[in-house]
């Protein structure tokens, strides 16, 4: 092994040769400069592996010949080396990136570069005190040096600020390093915490510990480091984010260990108020530096919390710590140097990313990084925090760092969202060979440590899930044309339930077939896209990775990966409609919201194991176990989309691309009514200060049902129309479920099956029509039915189908409901049910009528069908409905029988033609051939004496003795319900619409008043660094 | 019960009865709400006069397939409800095909007629006809609900959704009626009835004054025979539905008459006295008058 | 309404006031000052209702005399102004701005006399007549009789007759 | 013509943009037809008696007449024993009365109304003017004799005809159509030429299709 | 002895920091930050003397083994030097930015600064 003394001595060295060169030289300085910090990457990683392959152990390495406490020591670990890879790698990138700037600042520039990398190297290395106190005043000099690598005139005025933080930082630690000297006799640092005579209260080792942390910038006395963020080179930014950040954390961490846990809290507090604090000013950022910024205060807040509760991590400290941190740094220094090719500053210039996918999937792969979603590290590192936590009992700051991590999600989503929609500046971005190849290498060491970390999780890699990996594979297949990746996409999705079809479960299977059948129906209808919709395709496979992984993952945490990975997949697709941007980042932070609060819910059930079994659901203590029932519950039915956490998806179903909508609506929506299944079928019935929590649901699904079904009937944009009906249909589904009876989820899986062929049939219709007529809007369209006929024989049928009119299978589940309720134990929420029931009528005859009947509009007289692949579905599911509504048992009977076994009661029975439960019987055969033959004999009839009848045109009717004066006026349709709103609008006050935008309004109003306090002037951040550093003594004292 | 092919004339027949009975009543009604008036009346054969007379007409029009199929939805709805219920208890030859469904499938198949007539009226472009639905529909959503909730009580009282069970639970004196056991679903149901049969105070969706005369507009000759057939049948079949739930159903035909003939005279009462509440009046109206009752009804059974 | 007049007169060079009731007087204003007139009726003597506005076809002078008729609700007065018009330029200023209803009466003047208000809201819009292609029909100089019995058929054998002598004679055998 | 029904070009969602006739597009133009008995005898004779049992009247008061037609419907002559009532739309009506005057401007709206009346449908004059024009016999904007323009049943005179005798001749009309006489529609679709001709030399400015479906 | 220098020390930190936070002109923040520099380096030599200890030579008369107990340890020294060392490297760094300050903006006062904010 090269010594580690060369992290040292050979960026010195360099640095001083650099010095020695003649000027101009510049190719040879750069060279040099590059040389050295390949090399000291290559010393890394080959100390990284040596240490990963166990051949060496932990190495002391002392210098002037002499132990501590009379020389300094290094000491390098794994850790250690990982650090130190870390730093050089980062360095080395961004020396890369940096070539131009380099190349015209000369020499003096890379040397002050490599002592800085040097000076970050040394405080990953040293074990002294006073040796670290050098290293951090290196690094400060070099620091004040690099920010005038910048172009930013303001650079200097924030240099100037951290130069004076750093003035108080460096006294503070000074004084705290002499009298941590003076109480112990060494300055050593394992010399200290050997010793013992430093105790828990010390002030010495408080100050030395709060001026390492206020190396941090911790929140909120970091105003002087978000200028710089802002100012200075994104190079440079990037490395003082990733490289800086992480040095100073080595030093935190080690110091911490010499007050033997006692100031663990203190660095947990502090953590908790930076990641909650900096994420939420965060929010009302636009500048992209900042907000970066902002977020690497955060991640380090993050990070102490992670060191602070080392106490309780145990071995898994360096797993949790080591994900947090490397995603922290090759995202942060990632999204610097995506900032450094982009031209203006605002989030929204961003846009200009547009120009290449790729640069979207590396900006994709950044902010999911960061966020934690899986296959990063930060998913494991959560997964795995977020449970020690729970089997802690540190629920406070677990919700605390949930919420906190949401706030970050909205942001960045929200970044996202900005990025992916709306009109790409060309110019707004500069392309340069060296820096796309930086920022390819941080994409790939991201998918790298992706899979590292998959390996070290006790869990299982996530990358190893074939579903994924298809998902995946399509990324690679983007250059192909729409025919081919949809065939593929099809195919992949038909073979992966062919293969699968033997080891599902009857429960299963329904959902398989929905997912993995319907899917590929759904998908036919992609057949009319042109060209090569990027995107597209990915996005659609991954969420159908994510159900397909859903519904047989075993472990909790195989389900939540499922459950993310289906979550990113929907809101990329979601995120493709016109004009979906807000209602995107609205799923997502419902999405994400309910995903944490069911991370909760698994950590409460695990106590501690972080691999725990979903059937172990059932064994849950009966303390926690209605507190896991509620969280579960609640973000499953965050994705259900039931009433009070609805919002995301009117919007969201309403503005997705005419195919997506129904895979969304038809598909997507089942994913939580699976998570409950799975739930209440593990869990039972669970009651929470005495109330049943499935006679919440009970209420919960009935008022789903009625304020989604009055929603829909105000509706004027038919795709909002159908959204909102989804609620209704699956606050159906939902009271089925809670009605514990074995027709009741009977009642509920039969919503599952015809709400997800009803309702992406007539998402697929509306869809065609509004791709035809140009608007969504329903009284702007109206007399389709000659133009469009067999899009109407779809709407036809599919509201027949749901509104539960006999002979079409709507009206089994309406059977099946009436029996079911008839062992309720709850009759209140019924009456809810039953308002709802006929209101679904208004809404289904506006659709079809304003739509199809009434008056043709002028501009859509010479308007075609759908187009051919999007009527192709439709009349299969046309077909299928038709099979459904005769043969029921063919999908329900055998999950009749499965449901045996967890409710043993009021079973049907299948003889012959007729459908027999405990209190009625239903012949669905009968049915339609009684129906159907009066009605072809009244129809024979009328023909007969009709026979003579005249074809006439949209304005023959008879209008008073006048005629019509334009379609537009003629055709009734707008406010169709003008009278209803009169008498029962007032229930469809957006109350919960006002409730989320009141929090949201609150949280970004909060944030705008609390980053008032930094107010630029660098006299007051240094207030607010003593202030800080007294305030958080006082608390720690009178904490401890 | 199975299906036997000899039920297809006993249900033509009950079909015979029902229409023949329905055309009087309606003329008998009529002149009772004439004599309210201190009219003299239509003839007690007008109605046949009538029927007759639109299937005679030679010419029609047509606005396209669902204008065409509307009265055919319409009146296939009002005959499958009447054969769907069984009418006379006890007899076989009189339960017509209610072997296809129970209780639900009555209650559902109300609106088969509902739906495909809205849609036939709603292609004829006539705005009035989309007005008189978009009346239609709002109301029903509300009196539909204390009827709704009646049957639901009446099939917990008698554990079962059979509407011959239900009506052989009733038998033995008008004391076992669901009237008496269970005064509270049938005060629900009724004052949902009245909603249900587009009479004054509950009309506003034909109204003749203002959006002459709603959904049927533009309907006429054979299509308006069709639908008046359908006005014969179907308000009898809706009430063979309530007489079997409520009233102890019939287990002849005088009886069927008498019972049929006082139900439907409760909603005539009450509308040759009543003006004509709007379509916002008429939903608070039966969210509090009628939907308490419903609502004490399920919860005491 | 002596004082009203005399007020008037002092402001606007008025014609002679004819007074057909206690409470309604007619002046004449020539078209020039009509509307600084009917302002001042308006805002300041309280005349703020447009009862009517009418024309009369004096084709022995050539004129058309235009009446807007003015009532004071609270004093239960009304007055007439009239302006006098070449028939031959029969055009009026609008006067739909100080009372919109105006633009429907000057519509049906347009139509029936053939009187122009320009800028008047729909002024040249069929207002009764549908399809009208001879001179307007309220003019003296339109042949009603001519124009029905050349326009609309008649039936043979119709007869006109004085109904109150016809009535003597069905009824009490007078007249022979 | 207004300028609603004037033609115009159209762009259509697609960007497409073609022309819109709204006459020829929004309305029928087929011309009507002769509709005979399509039934034996007898059927059309039990047909015909219907018909006379059953006079649906359009409610469409035309002049000053229209006041003499509301008593009917009252207690004191209950025209309903007659089997007769009155609908709001011409579509359900077969009788049409012309209640009095009949303007040139009414005229329009009573042939587009008359036309979409079904076969067989009949029409009643009510008063002298609807016989030779009445005391409006030298009026510029009212027609004289209205069997030019639609194909009468029945005249009832006077000035203006009280309800009674109204009454009678309802019971007259249903002489004539129990008879198999009252033949209107089809005399209207025969003489289809010359009723139009003689409509449109009133009504100048016909802006609707010569048939009103 | 060392009590004094420490509470000088601490006395010079106290008016240093004092007039960073008090003059919002950077020469003289400079000048205050230096002046608190040198009450921590006093400090440190204050702390950093031991009472009854020999000064850090190792020969004969200590004993290598027991050179930890008798004598004063010689980084606290070492300490003050590179600490003066380092803080006249900042001082210089400050000076220099405040030199290119003035150049670009023209004034010395940092409460102009605050184009970075929020």
């Amino acid at each position: 092994m090269v010594s580690a003394l060369s992290f040292i001595a050979l960026p010195l060295g360099t640095a001083f040769t650099l010095g020695l060169l003649p000027q101009g030289m510049q190719r040879v300085n750069y060279l040099l400069t590059l040389l050295a910090l390949a090399l000291l990457s290559l010393i890394a990683a080959s100390w990284l592996l040596a240490f990963a392959a166990g051949e060496i152990a932990t190495q002391q390495i002392f210098t002037a010949g002499t132990t501590p406490p009379f020389s300094i020591n290094l000491q390098i670990g794994m850790a250690e080396a990982a650090g130190l890879l870390l730093l050089n790698l980062t360095g080395l990138l961004s020396v890369i990136y940096l070539r131009d700037t380099l190349h015209q600042q000369g020499a003096r520039a890379m040397a002050v570069l490599l002592i800085f990398i040097m000076a970050l190297s040394g405080i990953v290395l040293t074990r002294d005190l006073f040796n670290l106190f050098v290293f951090i005043e290196l690094t400060t000099i070099a620091t004040g040096g690099l920010i005038l690598l910048s172009h930013d005139k303001r650079a200097l005025g924030a240099g100037f600020k951290y130069l004076v933080a750093t003035q108080i930082i460096s006294i503070t630690l000074l004084i705290g390093t002499i009298f941590l000297y003076h109480d112990s006799g060494t300055l050593n640092i394992d010399g200290m915490a050997a010793g013992g005579l430093i105790t828990g209260e010390s002030l010495a080792l408080f100050l030395v510990l709060i001026a390492l942390i206020l190396e941090l910038k911790p929140f909120p006395a970091n105003g002087w480091a978000l200028d710089i963020y802002e100012s200075a080179h994104p190079a440079f930014s990037a490395i003082l984010s990733a490289a800086a950040a992480t040095a100073a954390l080595f030093a935190v961490d080690r110091l911490l260990l010499v007050g033997s846990n006692s100031w663990l809290p203190l660095a947990t507090a502090v953590g908790v108020v930076s990641f909650v604090g900096a994420n939420l000013l965060a929010l009302v950022q636009r500048n992209d530096r900042r907000i970066l910024g902002y977020s690497s205060i955060a991640q380090m807040g993050l990070l102490l919390v992670v060191v602070g509760q080392r106490d309780i991590l145990g071995e898994s400290y360096l797993f949790i710590a080591g994900g947090i941190l490397l995603a922290h740094a090759i995202a942060k220094a990632g999204l610097f140097w995506l900032s450094g090719i982009i031209v203006a500053r605002d989030l929204s210039d961003w846009r200009a990313l547009q120009r290449n996918p790729l640069y979207i999937f590396a900006f994709a792969t950044f902010i999911a990084m960061l966020v934690g979603l899986p296959p990063f590290p930060g998913f494991y590192a959560k997964w795995d925090l977020v449970h020690l936590l729970a089997a802690h009992d540190r629920i406070a700051l677990l919700l605390a760092l949930l919420f906190a991590s949401l706030l970050e999600a909205l942001f960045l989503f929200r970044w996202f969202g900005y990025v992916i929609k709306g009109e790409a500046n060309p110019e707004g971005i500069i392309c340069a060979r060296n820096k796309l190849g930086v920022i390819a290498a941080a994409t790939v060491a991201a998918w790298g440590v992706a899979y590292l970390w998959g390996e070290m999780a006790l869990q299982g890699n996530l990358l190893y899930s074939i579903p994924l990996l298809a998902a995946l594979a399509f990324l690679l297949l983007e250059w192909l044309a729409v025919p081919y990746k949809n065939v593929l996409a099809i195919s992949v999705l038909l073979g992966w339930f062919v293969v699968n079809y033997a080891d599902y479960n009857p429960l299963q299977l329904i959902f398989a077939v929905i997912i993995l059948v319907g899917g590929p129906l759904i998908l036919l209808s992609s057949f009319y896209a042109r060209g090569r919709r990027i995107g597209f395709y990915p996005a659609t496979m991954l969420m159908f990775a994510g159900m397909a992984q859903l519904i047989v993952a075993k472990s909790s945490f195989d389900f939540f990966a499922a459950w993310e990975i289906l979550t990113i997949g929907s809101y990329y697709l979601i995120l493709r409609g016109k004009a979906s941007e807000p209602h995107a980042i609205s799923y997502i932070i419902f999405s994400l919201g309910g995903a944490f609060l069911m991370l909760t819910g698994f950590a409460l059930a695990a106590a501690g194991d972080l691999n725990f079994l979903l059937s172990n659901l059932s064994e849950v203590a009966p303390a926690v176990a209605p507190w896991v029932f509620l969280l579960l519950a609640i973000g499953f039915m965050t994705k259900t989309a039931a009433i009070g956490v609805h919002i995301w998806l009117p919007g969201a179903h309403a503005e997705a691309e005419s195919d997506v909508s129904p895979m969304l609506s038809g598909i997507l929506l089942k994913a939580g009514l699976f998570g409950l299944m799975v739930l209440m079928l593990e869990m039972g019935r669970q009651s929470l200060y005495g109330v049943d929590l499935t006679h919440v649901m009970l209420w919960i699904g009935a008022l789903s049902a009625l304020l989604g079904n009055l929603m829909a009937a105000f509706q004027e944009d038919a795709k909002r129309l159908l959204a909102y009906s989804s609620i209704a249909q699956l606050g159906y589904a939902l009271f089925g479920l809670a009605l514990m009876n074995h027709l009741g989820w009977l009642l509920a899986l039969m919503f599952v099956i015809n709400h997800f062929i009803y309702k992406s049939m007539l998402f697929l219709s509306v869809g065609g029509v509004a791709k035809r007529t140009g608007t969504r809007l329903m009284y702007r369209m109206g007399g389709l039915i000659t133009l469009m006929p067999l899009s109407f024989i779809a709407v036809l049928i599919g509201i027949i189908a749901v509104s539960g009119v006999p002979p079409l299978s709507g009206f089994g589940g309406r059977w099946i409901f009436y029996n079911a309720i008839m062992t309720a134990e709850y009759r209140l929420p019924l009456i809810i049910i039953f308002l709802a029931g006929p209101i679904a009528f208004l809404y289904l005859f506006r659709l079809i009528h304003t739509i199809f009947l009434g008056q043709l509009k002028d501009e859509h007289r010479q308007l075609r069908e759908a187009p051919f692949w999007m009527i192709l579905p439709q009349m299969i599911f046309v077909a299928c409905l038709m099979v459904f509504a005769l043969v029921p048992g063919l999908a329900l009977k055998r999950v009749d029988h499965y449901l045996l076994q967890y409710f043993p009661e009021g079973g049907l029975s299948w003889d012959g033609l007729t459908i027999t439960s405990h209190f009625g019987y239903w012949s669905p055969i009968s049915i339609m051939v009684i129906v159907g033959v009066i009605f072809m004999t009244l129809f024979a009839w009328l023909l007969f004496v009709n026979r003579r009848a005249q074809k006439v045109k949209q304005f023959n009717i008879v209008f008073a003795a006048e005629r019509p004066f334009r379609p537009e006026t003629t055709h009734f349709a707008w406010n169709f319900f003008a009278p209803y709103r009169k008498a029962l609008g007032f229930l469809t006050e957006p109350l919960v619409t006002r409730f989320w935008d009141a929090i949201g309004e609150a949280l970004h109003s909060l944030a705008e008043l609390l980053r008032r306090f930094y107010n630029g002037n660098g006299q007051t951040y240094s207030v607010h660094l003593l202030a800080f550093v007294v305030i958080t003594f006082l608390l720690a004292r009178g904490v401890s | 019960m199975q299906f036997d092919w000899m039920q297809i004339p006993y249900s033509l027949l009950t079909l015979f009865i029902v229409l023949n009975y329905g055309m009087l009543l309606n003329a008998l009604i009529a002149k009772i709400a004439a004599r309210v008036g201190r009219r003299h009346g239509i003839p007690i054969w007008q109605n046949y006069a009538d029927l007759l007379k639109n299937y005679g007409i030679r010419s029609s029009i047509t606005h396209g397939v669902m204008f065409y199929l509307g009265p055919v939805f319409r009146l296939a709805g009002g005959v499958g409800l009447l054969l769907f219920v069984p009418t006379i208890f006890g007899s076989e030859m009189f339960s017509n095909l209610s072997f296809a469904g129970d209780l639900i499938l009555a209650l559902y198949f109300v609106f088969f007629g509902t739906l495909g007539m809205a849609l036939g009226a709603g292609e004829s472009g006539h705005p009035h006809a989309a007005i008189g639905v978009s009346r239609g529909l709002s109301q029903v959503t509300t009196a539909e609900l204390p009827f709704a909730l009646a049957v639901f009580a009446v099939a917990l009282q008698y554990q079962t959704l059979s509407v011959t069970d239900i009506v052989a639970a009733q038998q033995g004196g008008f004391l076992n009626w669901t009237l008496f056991t269970n005064p509270f679903a049938v005060a629900a149901a009724m004052l949902g009835f009245l909603g249900s049969m587009m009479r004054p105070p509950f009309d506003v969706v034909l109204a003749p004054q203002e959006i002459p005369i709603g959904p049927p507009t533009e309907y006429h000759s054979s299509y308006l025979a069709l639908m008046q057939t359908n006005r014969m049948i179907f308000p009898i079949a809706k009430i063979v539905v309530y007489m079997n739930l409520f009233f102890g159903g019939a287990a002849s035909w005088p009886v069927f008459f008498i019972k049929v003939f006082f139900i439907y005279m409760v909603s005539v009462l009450v509308g040759v006295v009543f003006p004509r509440f709007h379509v916002e009046q008429s939903v608070r109206w039966f969210l509090v008058w009628a939907v308490p009752f419903g609502i004490i009804a399920v919860l005491m059974v | 309404m002596q004082a009203l007049y005399h007020r008037l007169k002092a402001l606007f060079p008025l014609g002679e006031l004819t007074e057909q009731r206690e409470n309604l007087v007619f002046v004449t204003v020539d078209a020039a000052h009509l509307r600084s007139l009917l302002l001042q009726l308006r805002d300041i003597e309280g005349f703020t209702h447009l009862v009517l506005l009418t024309a009369v076809d004096w084709i022995e002078t050539g004129e058309f005399q235009l009446t807007y008729l003015l009532g004071n609700r609270a004093k239960r007065q009304d007055i007439g102004v009239r302006v006098m018009l070449s028939r031959e330029q029969a055009t009026m200023a609008t006067i739909h701005d100080l009372w919109p209803t105006a633009a429907t009466y000057q519509r049906e003047l347009r139509e029936m006399f053939g009187i122009d208000f320009p800028q008047s809201p729909g002024v040249n819009e069929e207002f009764i007549l549908e399809g009208w292609n001879d001179i307007p029909p309220y003019r003296r100089d339109f042949n009603t009789l001519d124009y029905a019995e050349a326009t609309y058929n008649d039936r043979p054998g119709r007869e006109s007759r004085d109904p109150a002598t016809y009535m003597r004679e069905k009824l009490y055998g007078e007249g022979h | 013509m207004k300028p609603e029904l004037e033609k115009r070009i159209v762009k259509g969602p697609d960007g497409f943009e073609f022309e819109v006739d709204p006459i020829r597009d929004y309305f029928c133009e087929t011309p009507p037809t002769v509709m005979t008995a399509a039934y034996s005898a007898i059927i059309e004779k039990l047909f015909n008696w219907a018909r006379a049992e059953s006079i649906w009247i359009l409610g469409f008061g035309t002049g000053c007449g229209a006041i003499e037609m509301r008593p009917l419907m009252t207690p004191r002559f209950d025209a309903y024993r007659y089997g007769v009532q009155w609908r709001p739309t011409p579509r359900q009506s077969n009788l049409f009365i012309i209640s009095g005057y009949l303007s040139v401007k009414t005229l329009k709206r009573v042939i587009r109304s008359y036309e979409q009346m079904q076969n067989p449908k009949y029409v009643v004059g009510l008063g002298s003017c609807t016989i030779n024009g009445g005391m409006y016999w030298d009026s510029y904007n009212t027609i004289k004799r209205l069997d030019d323009y639609l194909p009468v049943d029945l005249y009832i005179a006077g000035c203006m005809p009280r309800p009674e005798a109204l009454l009678a001749g309802i019971v007259e009309l249903k002489k004539i159509i129990r008879a198999g006489k009252a033949e209107g529609a089809n005399i209207y679709a025969e003489k289809f030429e010359w009723y139009k001709a003689n409509q449109k030399r009133v009504i100048h400015d016909w802006d609707m299709p010569d048939y009103n479906w | 002895m060392a009590y004094i220098a420490l509470a000088t020390g601490f006395l010079l930190i106290l008016i240093g920091l004092y007039g960073a936070l008090t003059h919002s002109h950077i020469l003289r923040m400079i000048v205050a930050f230096t002046v608190a520099n040198t009450g921590v380096n006093l400090v440190l030599v204050g702390v950093g003397y031991m009472g009854g200890r020999t000064a850090p030579i190792l020969d004969k008369a200590v004993e290598v083994s027991a050179a930890a107990q008798r004598i004063i340890d010689p980084l606290p020294q070492a300490l003050v030097l590179t600490a003066i060392v380092i803080g006249l490297g900042v001082t210089a760094l400050m000076l220099t930015y405040a030199y290119r300050l003035y150049v670009t903006r023209g004034t010395l006062d940092i409460s102009r600064y605050t184009e970075l904010k929020w």
